[in-house]
């Protein structure tokens, strides 16, 4: 019967990481090269804790966006979930004066699994496709948001919470490490091992990959699908309040806008548009990639004026990057297949 | 016993056999006479009044084209985020060439002419930046044009140093005021551009294959047609629609700036969608499109005349979305899924019991009863 | 076999898709340690009542029994913890997961497993690899594989399990022969462990070699069950399309000299090497060869899909541009690839619109238009051309039988009037009423002057039409079978040797 | 000059409505200049309604200014995101014989009269000598944040102010062009600190959004150099009034929305009842008791509405 030897490049393939993780470890490398040459001054421990600073919230949102973008979906609500979530939490923790570090963490977690239960819904329930979906979410909930919650600025924060938002876990070279950056971690920590661990994590990638197959050997779909976007309704709402905590305001009109960005992120990091692929790994260099061009534009000296042009040409090459290594695993899969039929 | 009663009903399904026919389309259009008649109701001296329709109609072409340029690329499986960004460019070109122009001394007329043919140009250019993308590097859309919606908006702030360009010539101005027969000039160009693309997808060679690529792009190949070529086609088309768009947004705002309508982009997938297209490509309901994009203005502009906040729209808009796509995608889900997600999973062993509802062995009785379909794993 | 206790019984089960009544009252009984053959012709049903069986979709009305309980439907983590297994026709594997993870997936999710070990995965999978003899990589992702091994994938998959019934969807179509072989063996071995094995397949042959029972379907209905001893190959042929089958040698003896069709030393490294031959006018060339032998991708070739390094292809003296299907096309070559779902048809459009797909310039003017009425025109001819059974011709491609797909696939080429038409494996598939149509369409044809260049692995159906038969073996031409050769026994003993 | 009178039939209008047309539904800003609506609303006998669309993007504007036009209010004063973007509808809105004034639009063509609470250059200017008295003698590298590189006053802002230095400061320089915060505490935040990192002797920061100074103080803050670094910038008491008093930042100046709104309706009154509105007429309001006409344009008038708030006087402004 077919004998498949494994070939040298595929062990070279492994190396690159099966989501590329390798050659965006390879880009960082390259922009921190860069920064050297051009600014070695600033390429300091402390830009490190910035980059980590300025990565937390996306990389919190991020997560729950994996989620969606494994199973085959795609989300453009998190950000209106992520900002309801935190900013309601904060008007209600000013209306019946409760003064809390961790309870708002939990409470906007919870409401935003609330929120992600209307995609939920309409998604395993309505079997809308996932853009659609979260294109009516978004709207319904920005809307209710501002509408029914509020519309001002809040620009001071119940005093335990602004502590948890100031309090800092250590301070590199001058910079502050907030203490934030553990529970995030924590949660992708977690969320990697629930994808490669459990059954329930393979079962996204199952769903992404093949849903009728999925359905066929077993797997409830709807009812992981149903979890899933609970599940990235409550990291949204979390990162949502990460977001208000390390900023020291509340405002509504926040977040929203920055969908486009995050999703970049998650696909940079080898998450395939198409479904049942993707790495919390692979999103975290995805979004430190991109943490670390915003905070290397003025480092570098490229004049404000360019600065989106400059984000726009590095995007085009992580998504034409990973485009050509997904057409170059289409094509060992034929060589693949040559090698048995000789 | 007069003819009457008789005649009402054969008319009745008469109206309901066109509409069938129309299928989704023709549910907008019975959409949009019920947001008509509801708005006339509730604000009757204004919400129909010439100058309010007139408003409607300002509002809409360069909203509903730039839909129509999502339509055409969803229709061939993909989707362009780059449009508003491809029309703000396109308008600079038209007016950093026409003012030139005019200060050169050439008379206003030919520097429109010129500008326009410069924006068509500029946003064909985009298009064909998109296509090569993602016919010859294989990019996903999305993702591509997410990343040239950023290039494109960069360059055009980095070009202009964020400051808009003034003294359009009055041709192009006078797209954004004038009307003929009390409609816009601009309505009556989306009405020819629906024409047109709606012929260009439907009657041409062309737009057939952007529907077949749409619909199997493996099939495709191997139908002999050149899907990159199509592809370039497809964006540079929708880039096409994008300028013209642009011109239309650059006359009515008498200025061309590189971040105008960036509330645009979801608002033109939304239209899209809503008109019934497919984001996963082989349908192309142009008509649909600009049917969809006036029900979504007429909304607006209702709450606009009653000074219900912006923020409900917003939600009415969500719900508009989803509630159209939910009732046409099927009823029944929803309580099948309730019911699906109230249920618990079977304990380890008891699988099939719960499998089966009301489990009963076959020898004590011979001829089970129907039984109720509850708790099944069913999707 | 008769005496062994039934294992799984249906009964009554109607199952109706929209206006399409796939099931009518249909009942089937299986029993410990049979193999039993559900043999019926394309959309006669076997693969609803299967999906059935395992849960998959729920029956309108009837009961399953099974294990001693009835019930209305199954679910699939119910039918799979009863030891029910399918190798699904679409195999339903997960292509961004490894073998190993394929393997293991049902029996996690029967197992209601929460954690997975990798480890344990792999070293399931590695048993049940040795027990069939196979050599795959566990941890290579399923998507690298070729289509066979996807197919052993799924076996493994389905035998990996605590299996009582196994149902193997048309499992050998992907296969070599000599991989059918073992799959044969394990068959046996799992029918001597008592488990129960149903069948479907459309090779007869296969149908008599392998089952002990058969079962036969016709519109949705059982017509006909019975230990296989009660069946001739005449009676399940009957039973099969209700008529005789017809697969006499009828070949033409009008074939001009002119050579049409000239292929000369192509070669594609690692695919196939200096393959030449010349087809003429009116000629139908049968091209055949074990599977992965490069046959296919000689006809990719000659199609432009895969470029060819060296060497020349010819249609009426005028080269064809390596890797270009358009030159391809405007020479006058007419490809019908071997995946009608996906490379033949487009599932969801209007029937007419498939039917245009290929010719769609020649239906436009020069500016691009299209000319509606010449599109009426020739969609109606082809429909009446091919006896293709469809109620409007805006209806989508999706409502036809499989059969009358693929004679749309062949219409759609047919309108390009094309010189050459190259067939890669038209009839799999495709049950035997509408296979007798399609090879009949390929003699009218040829006697029109058209060459035709026939790809299969069907040695009667080879035999039927084709002037000459060419057998490739390791991407090499190796054998030419002239006309007066042409055998059943004689194609068979030179393609397997 | 010669001043300006109602140039439509407007005065003839019966309506006793004005809409107030502003950037963005909600938020601290436009929340003020309603209190000052209704305030002047209750003191003449006029309804004043405010509107705006649910983000602040030129092109919902348009769609609102022309929604309202069939309405036929006596007067509409708009307050645009984009001044030049609304030139189309505001004509249509005055040929449709309404009363047009505008606020941060100075130059627009299709308006009846713009006040402005001040001329944007000498407020650029302004807030130079503000930062200049505070870098002291030695003066120093700055840079200028905006809300976006698009925003036409942010961007005047930073013109009044690189020309104010060049001519009176010339030991202040700029870093380059401005930095876009869009509008984003969290990002001013994150741009002041590479800022501090790639400028060691950066000597202040000009913001422009209101949220500028907010995030901008805070990494000076963190960085410990709230002494080294001056941190001066449009914003509000209440949004800035923390970092006032926590020393993030040294002054804020600003304009207070209330009277601004205030102003317009007035302009619009008085148009209504026929009168001018010229060089030196008195709106009798704080800062626009003699408002001044533009040298560029005849229908733009210049206020003197700036306030400058430190930690000392900031509880005077309760918004
Ligand atoms: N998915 C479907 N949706 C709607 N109608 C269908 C569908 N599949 C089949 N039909 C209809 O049911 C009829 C019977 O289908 P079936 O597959 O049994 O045909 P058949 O007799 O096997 O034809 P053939 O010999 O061409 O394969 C078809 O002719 C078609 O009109
Ligand atoms: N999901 C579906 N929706 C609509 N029609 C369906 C569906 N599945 C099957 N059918 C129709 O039901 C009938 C029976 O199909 P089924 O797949 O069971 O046939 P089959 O005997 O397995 O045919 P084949 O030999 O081609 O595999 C066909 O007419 C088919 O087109
Ligand atoms: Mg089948
Ligand atoms: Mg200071």
């Amino acid at each position: 019967m077919s004998v498949l030897t494994r070939t040298p490049q595929f062990h070279i393939a492994r190396l690159r990481g099966r989501n590329n993780e390798g050659v965006l470890l390879g880009i960082i490398a390259l922009l921190l090269l860069l920064i050297a040459m051009f600014s070695p001054g600033t390429l300091s421990p402390a830009m490190f804790a910035d980059i980590l600073r300025s990565s937390v919230v996306n990389m919190a949102l991020a997560l729950g966006v994996l989620l969606i973008i494994i199973s085959g979906g795609i989300d453009v609500s998190f950000t209106a979930i992520a900002i309801f979530a935190a900013y309601s939490t904060v008007v209600l923790m000013r209306s019946i004066g409760l003064d809390n570090g961790i309870l708002p963490f939990l409470a906007a977690a919870v409401i935003g699994a609330l929120l992600g239960i209307i995609n939920a819904v309409l998604v395993a329930g309505f079997k809308l496709q996932t853009l659609i979906a979260t294109l009516g979410s978004q709207g319904i909930v920005r809307g209710a948001l501002l509408a029914f919650v509020g519309s001002v600025y809040i620009s001071s924060l119940p005093s335990a919470l602004a502590q948890i938002g100031d309090a800092r876990l250590t301070t590199i070279g001058g910079s502050a490490v907030s203490v934030l950056v553990i529970p995030v971690i924590l949660l992708a920590v977690g969320l990697a091992v629930v994808l490669r661990k459990t059954m329930f994590g393979r079962s996204i990638y199952a769903i992404g990959g093949a849903p009728e197959s999925a359905r066929r050997a077993g797997i409830r779909v709807g009812r992981v699908q149903t979890v899933i976007y609970i599940a990235a309704g409550a990291l949204s709402g979390f990162a949502g309040m990460v977001h208000v905590a390390l900023v020291g305001h509340a405002s509504p009109f926040e977040l929203v806008g920055t969908e486009l960005t995050v999703i970049a992120a998650v696909v940079i990091g080898g998450a395939s548009d198409a479904g049942g692929r993707g790495s919390v790994q692979g999103v975290a260099l995805g979004v430190v990639l991109l943490a670390l061009i915003q905070n290397s534009l003025v480092r570098l000296g490229v004049p404000g004026f360019w600065h989106t042009a400059v984000v726009g040409v590095v995007i085009l090459l992580g998504v034409a990057i990973q485009a050509q290594s997904r057409r170059r695993r289409s094509k060992r899969s034929t060589i693949l297949e040559s090698a048995v039929t000789a | 016993m007069s003819s009457a009663s008789t005649v009402a009903p054969s008319f009745l399904a008469r109206v309901r056999r066109t509409l069938d026919a129309a299928g989704h389309t023709g549910n907008l259009g019975l959409l949009l006479a019920g947001v008509i008649i509801v708005f006339s109701l509730l604000n009757p001296s204004i919400f129909a009044s010439p100058l309010n329709l007139q408003s409607i109609a300002y509002a809409v072409p360069e909203i509903a084209l730039l839909a129509l340029a999502i339509a055409v690329t969803m229709s061939s499986g993909g989707i362009d985020l780059s449009i508003v960004a491809t029309a703000n460019l396109s308008a600079l070109g038209a007016a950093s060439v026409s003012i030139a122009l005019m200060a050169g001394g050439v008379p206003g007329d030919a520097a429109a002419a010129t500008g326009i043919a410069v924006a068509l140009t500029v946003g064909v250019g985009c298009g064909l930046i998109n296509g090569l993308l993602v016919a010859k590097l294989r990019i996903a859309p999305i993702l591509a044009t997410l990343a040239t919606m950023t290039l494109f908006s960069g360059f055009a702030v980095a070009v202009t140093r964020g400051t808009p360009l003034y003294g359009l010539p009055d041709a192009i101005l006078a797209l954004g005021v004038q009307t003929v027969a009390i409609i816009p000039v601009s309505f009556w160009l989306l009405i020819l551009a629906v024409v047109v693309i709606w012929a260009v997808m439907n009657r041409t060679g062309l737009g057939l294959r952007i529907i077949l690529v749409g619909a199997s792009p493996e099939a495709a190949d191997y139908t002999g047609i050149r899907r990159s070529r199509v592809l370039l086609s497809t964006y540079a088309l929708s880039g096409a629609i994008a300028a013209l768009a642009g011109i239309l947004m650059s006359a009515r705002s008498a200025s061309a700036t590189a971040e105008y309508g960036s509330s645009y982009l979801l608002l033109a997938i939304t239209i899209a969608v809503l008109g019934g297209t497919n984001p996963l490509g082989g349908r192309a309901p142009i008509v649909g499109v600009g049917v969809a994009a006036i029900v979504l203005q007429a909304i607006s502009s209702g709450f606009n005349g009653l000074h219900i906040s912006p923020y409900i729209y917003q939600i009415l808009q969500g719900l508009i979305l989803v509630v159209v796509l939910v009732v046409e995608v099927r009823r029944g889900r929803l309580t099948k899924w309730i019911t699906r997600m109230m249920s618990r999973p079977p304990a380890d062993g008891a699988a099939l019991a719960a499998s089966t509802g009301a489990a009963t062995p076959l020898k004590e009785q011979p001829t089970p009863k129907p039984l109720t379909q509850g708790s099944h794993e069913h999707d | 076999m008769t005496d062994n206790p039934v294992v799984l019984r249906a009964r009554g089960i109607d199952k109706s898709y929209g206006g399409v009544h796939a099931l009518a009252d249909a009942d089937l009984e299986i029993r410990a340690g049979e193999v039993h053959c559900l043999a019926g012709a394309n959309g006669s049903g076997k693969s609803t009542l299967i999906k059935i069986l395992s849960g998959v979709e729920a029956p309108d009305r009837g009961e399953i029994e099974i294990a001693g309980t009835v019930t209305s439907k199954l679910s699939v983590v119910g039918s799979i913890s009863h030891g029910i297994q399918v190798i699904y026709q679409d195999l339903s594997l997960f292509p961004n997961l490894t073998v190993a993870e394929n393997v293991a997936m049902t029996t996690r999710v029967a197992g209601r497993a929460r954690i997975i070990s990798i480890t344990a995965a792999r070293e399931l999978t590695l048993t049940v690899m040795k027990r069939l003899e196979l050599d795959i990589d566990p941890d290579a992702l399923l998507e690298e594989l070729s289509v066979a091994q996807r197919q052993l994938v799924a076996i493994c998959r389905a035998i990996a399990n605590d299996v009582r019934v196994l149902f193997m969807d048309e499992p050998t179509t992907a296969l070599t022969w000599n991989e059918v072989g073992t799959l044969f063996q394990v068959v046996s071995a799992l029918k001597a462990d008592g488990v129960a094995i149903v069948f479907v397949s459309h090779k007869t042959e296969e149908v008599f070699a392998l089952s002990d029972r058969i079962t036969v379907l016709r519109n949705g209905k059982v017509v006909a069950v019975g230990g296989v001893a009660e069946f001739d190959r005449d009676s399940l042929v009957e039973a099969l399309i209700g008529r005789q089958e017809l697969e006499e040698r009828i070949v033409s003896s009008d074939v001009h000299d002119s050579p049409v069709l000239e292929v000369n030393s192509i070669s594609a490294p690692g695919l196939f090497a200096e393959i030449s031959f010349t087809a003429h006018a009116g000629e139908i060339i049968g091209l055949t060869g074990l599977m992965g032998s490069g046959r296919s991708e000689v006809a990719d070739a000659i199609f432009g899909i895969i470029p060819f390094t060296s060497g020349r292809v010819a249609v009426d003296g005028h080269d064809i541009r390596s890797g270009d299907v358009a030159s391809a096309i405007s020479a006058g070559i007419a490809y019908v690839p071997s995946d009608r779902l996906t490379q033949g048809i487009f599932l969801d459009q209007a029937i007419s619109r498939n039917l245009v797909a290929s010719s769609i310039s020649s239906l436009a003017n020069k500016l691009g238009w299209l000319r509606p009425k010449a599109i009426r025109a020739g969609v109606d001819k082809l429909i009446d051309e091919l006896s293709l059974k469809v109620g409007s011709p805006d209806d989508p491609v999706s409502s036809l039988s499989g059969g009358n797909q693929q004679r749309v696939v062949i219409g759609k080429w047919l309108a390009t009037n094309p010189r050459v038409l190259v067939l890669n494996g038209p009839t799999v598939g495709v049950d035997i009423g509408s296979k007798a149509a399609i090879l009949q369409i390929l003699r009218e044809k040829a006697a029109q002057g058209i060459t035709v260049l026939l790809i299969s692995d069907d040695v009667p159906e080879l035999v039927s039409v084709c002037h000459r038969v060419l057998v490739v073996r390791r991407g090499r031409l190796v054998d030419e079978i002239a006309s007066q050769n042409v055998t059943v026994e004689a194609v068979r003993e030179r393609s397997i040797a | 000059s010669a001043g300006i009178g109602a140039t439509t039939d407007g005065a003839t209008s019966t309506s006793t409505s004005m809409t107030n047309i502003v950037k963005l539904s909600g938020g601290d800003w436009f929340n003020r200049m309603e209190t000052g609506n209704q305030e002047w609303a209750a003191e003449n006998d006029f309804t004043v309604n405010q509107t705006a669309g649910d983000d602040s993007s030129p092109e919902k504007q348009i769609a609102i200014i022309s929604d309202t036009i069939p309405q036929k209010p006596a007067a509409i004063t708009v307050v645009p995101n984009a001044p030049e973007s609304i030139e189309a509808v505001l004509k249509r809105a005055r040929d449709a014989g309404i009363i047009v004034v505008t606020h941060e639009a100075a130059g627009i063509v299709n308006t009846d009269a713009d006040i402005e609470a001040f001329d944007d250059e000498a407020y650029g200017a302004h807030q130079m000598d503000l930062l200049a008295s505070c870098m002291g003698d030695a003066g120093g590298t700055y840079a200028h944040f905006v809300g976006g590189l698009t925003v036409t006053s942010h961007n005047n802002w930073v013109k009044g102010a690189e020309d104010q230095a060049s001519s009176e400061y010339p030991k202040v320089k700029s870093i380059g062009d401005p930095i876009s915060s869009d509008e984003s505490a969290d990002t001013a935040y994150q741009r002041t600190k590479e800022l501090l990192a790639t400028y060691p002797d950066l000597r202040g920061i000009l913001g422009a959004a209101s949220t500028d100074v907010v995030g901008a103080g805070r990494a000076v803050a963190e960085a410990g150099k709230e002494d080294s670094v001056c941190v001066i910038g449009t914003s509000l008491p209440s949004t800035a009034g923390d970092a006032l008093k926590t020393g993030a930042v040294d002054t804020i100046t600003f304009w207070d929305p209330a009277l601004a709104g205030k102003a317009m309706l007035t302009i619009a009154k008085k148009l209504l009842a026929g009168e001018e509105i010229v060089d030196g007429t008195d709106l009798d309001i704080p800062g626009y008791e003699k408002i001044t006409q533009s040298p560029d344009s005849a229908t733009t008038f210049f206020g003197t509405a700036w306030v400058d708030v430190t930690a000392e006087n900031a509880a005077d402004y309760p918004f």
